[in-house]
């Protein structure tokens, strides 16, 4: 699992561009931010209030205001701005995001999404996840290619409650590199030592394979 | 106009079945005192919009597990179990809102809006029993207004007419919260003079506040 | 007319309570801030963008970035907070003011008021006008009675596109303070010297004459 | 990433037919400079959004006068009697909007809302038009977002991220129209490096701004 952060989290954290303002949810998203490369500046937008999202604070620096939206201490770097919880879904909702990390439990080849609850069982709440996936220019996620138990999270069609319609565009996986398209879910990337055969049969959409496919680093 | 009272003085306004907005996002940001204060009075069918039902024994978490509350409105409420068990059992009635949503919605209840149009939640069961409205093809849902008869907020600094400043990402939801209630009550972790604040730096204006406590 | 704005001003700063939150209209409103009583706490708010509207700087001492909404040079009272336009219309909108002040073109006995455009002639536009109707607390006219030609500005309806419907409190003018009330518009004082016949000659609408009917100051 | 550049690289950008928020109250918050670079320009069928067409000779009045001006969005024309001869003589179309609502209007174009329903406007002429909601037995008018091609801003201090500060009454429509343009481009009375505004004391975030000159 360290290993699938790892390896999805090295990957989403290239995708950026320099100047790019980012949203990191949850979770295996959220390890991404350790991956970020230096020679860009990427700018990290916490939906609890501020941009300019930083590490960890070093012992001893800790500030109890200073919190992700996980609730753990983190840091601000200068540059960086607080607002309110409306301000902040205004950065969100408004288009102002180039792009925000989110994990699923489902996700679809029409980019569909489902990442908030399993009736009868956990109901988390959608907490910003809902406004992120519709705001946000574009939705990547980043998840485990399949659950524990073996089954697919990548379908024809989402069974749970969505959280957004038709929205997700890149999905990262520690198997490969998808792009969302009207046509159904691209292979772009392959990551070293899985072969298409592999992905296919723990994806149930049907992957189309791009004529370009490449490794994925 | 003593707007600066003692925290014995300020829980004397608490009653059972009020509506309450409380500030905070997993704690941060929350008045920790007052909402205590709520459990020593043992306060009963509490209603409070929040970003989120905190954790069982911390903030307004305690709330819920000491079964004072009737219904919630927030966004998130998986970091305390026993929301989704009361919830599931049919005890307490928890609507889930998108944080931005929700947001928007005290903004608008403090504001004199009757709601605004979100794409957020479209083609969602948030959409249920709510209407839809179509602009330059593109769908929104029409959120309503929330208001609150009481909201409990927490600021880092207060002058004694109430002005306020908010610390770092402890900021979420007070402001908009202070704006919405009809009786706001701040829990302040420092109270100045008035005239010490420069107008910039205030947050959110002493008008919208009744009571000060020293938090 | 000095002295109109004076008996009007006079009568309207005595009305506020303690705390009240008052927003004062360009003009004759305006005037009201000279008059406010030295024992109570009247807070003025400026919708371009303040609460703690003080009076004209001290020569040497303006602020090219203190002005109030008719772009006049004032200062901001020590425990004044400065905020945006939304926030500003939130406040007024939200009814978290007592009271606005505001003149009128024309107002009627159902409270309706008109005071933002003469159709072909002059349409200054409503500024925040529209808004403080709507959302004060308690709308106050302070006017002179009747147009320079001597024309009634209080009708049984008005006849000018409207600033809203149904919301005018109180009329103060040079002759007499007037409620306006489900029944009509009841004149409940009268200023020294001036007959109840005269002011209703001056009246389109029929006044109703308190049974308590007080003189003005 | 460079956002500092020179007023006239900045000027570059302008073009004829766009549509500009521009800051500003009666000229209090106006950012002089870059207005006076679209009369340099000649920029012609301009439509603007500001909260007032100010004096004939000051601020985006000078626009009007010159006649480079299609369309305005405002709350006010009454301190240029050349905007009222206009739109009389149909000349320019001038969409008159309620002051709340205009500041409402640009920020639900920033935020991502369809609009917001406002009880401001309801039984006059600015209802025509428009949707009528009612909610709980009160009538609201549907009014909807507004967005522009380039939003001109002044700050009085800008950090070389574009974190702004506004300072006093200069603040108005200023943070609202920062959010809710393509193009950002802001006039600051000082410049300053990152890290010298405090977090807490930045009113637009510089995520928002794409240029900064010095004003």
């Amino acid at each position: 699992m360290s290993n699938v952060r790892e390896i999805v989290g090295r990957r989403i954290a290239k995708y950026f561009n320099d100047g790019d303002v980012v949203n990191l949810g949850i979770g295996m998203p959220t390890g991404v931010g350790n991956y970020l490369p230096e020679d860009k500046n990427i700018i990290l937008q916490s939906e609890n209030g501020f941009t300019g999202l930083g590490a960890s604070p070093a012992e001893g620096c800790e500030d109890k205001d200073v919190t992700n939206a996980g609730g753990q201490l983190v840091t601000i770097l200068p540059g960086g701005a607080c607002f309110d919880s409306a301000a902040s879904f205004g950065i969100i909702r408004g288009g102002h995001l180039a792009a925000t990390v989110l994990g699923a439990l489902e996700v679809d080849e029409k980019g569909n999404l489902a990442n908030w609850m399993v009736p009868g069982k956990i109901v988390p709440g959608m907490g910003g996840a809902m406004d992120l996936v519709t705001g946000a220019r574009k939705v990547i996620i980043a998840m485990e290619h399949a659950t524990k138990k073996g089954a697919p999270k990548i379908l024809k069609e989402c069974t749970l409650p969505l959280t957004a319609v038709g929205k997700v565009s890149i999905i990262v996986t520690e198997m490969g590199f998808m792009e969302v398209t009207k046509e159904g879910i691209v292979l772009k990337e392959i990551a070293p030592g899985v072969t298409v055969e592999e992905i296919q049969s723990k994806t149930e959409a049907k992957l189309i394979i791009s004529p370009d496919l490449k490794p994925m680093y | 106009m003593q707007k600066v009272i003692t925290r014995e003085k300020a829980l004397e306004v608490f009653k059972d079945n009020q509506v309450f907005m409380i500030g905070g996002f997993l704690n941060v940001g929350t008045p920790e005192s007052l909402v205590d204060g709520l459990i020593e009075k043992g306060i009963k069918d509490i209603t409070f919009i929040a970003n989120d039902t905190a954790f069982p024994e911390i903030g307004v978490g305690k709330l819920v597990v000491n079964r004072q509350v009737k219904k919630t409105i927030v966004s998130h409420i998986g970091t305390n179990p026993e929301t989704g068990k009361q919830m599931n059992a049919g005890e307490l009635d928890c609507e889930l809102v998108p944080q931005g949503t929700l947001a928007e919605r005290i903004r608008c209840g403090g504001a004199g809006l009757g709601g605004v149009l979100t794409p957020t939640g479209v083609g969602t069961v948030v959409e249920e029993g709510k209407q839809k409205i179509v602009l330059n093809g593109q769908e929104y849902l029409l959120e309503e207004a929330l208001k609150a008869d009481i909201a409990l907020i927490k600021a880092a600094k207060a002058d004694t007419f109430g002005n306020l400043v908010y610390r770092r990402s402890a900021r979420n939801f007070n402001p908009l919260m202070a704006t919405a209630a009809e009786l706001v009550i701040v829990e302040a972790e420092e109270i100045v003079e008035v005239g010490e604040l420069d107008p910039d730096e205030v947050m959110t204006p002493g008008i919208f506040v009744n009571f000060i406590i020293k938090g």
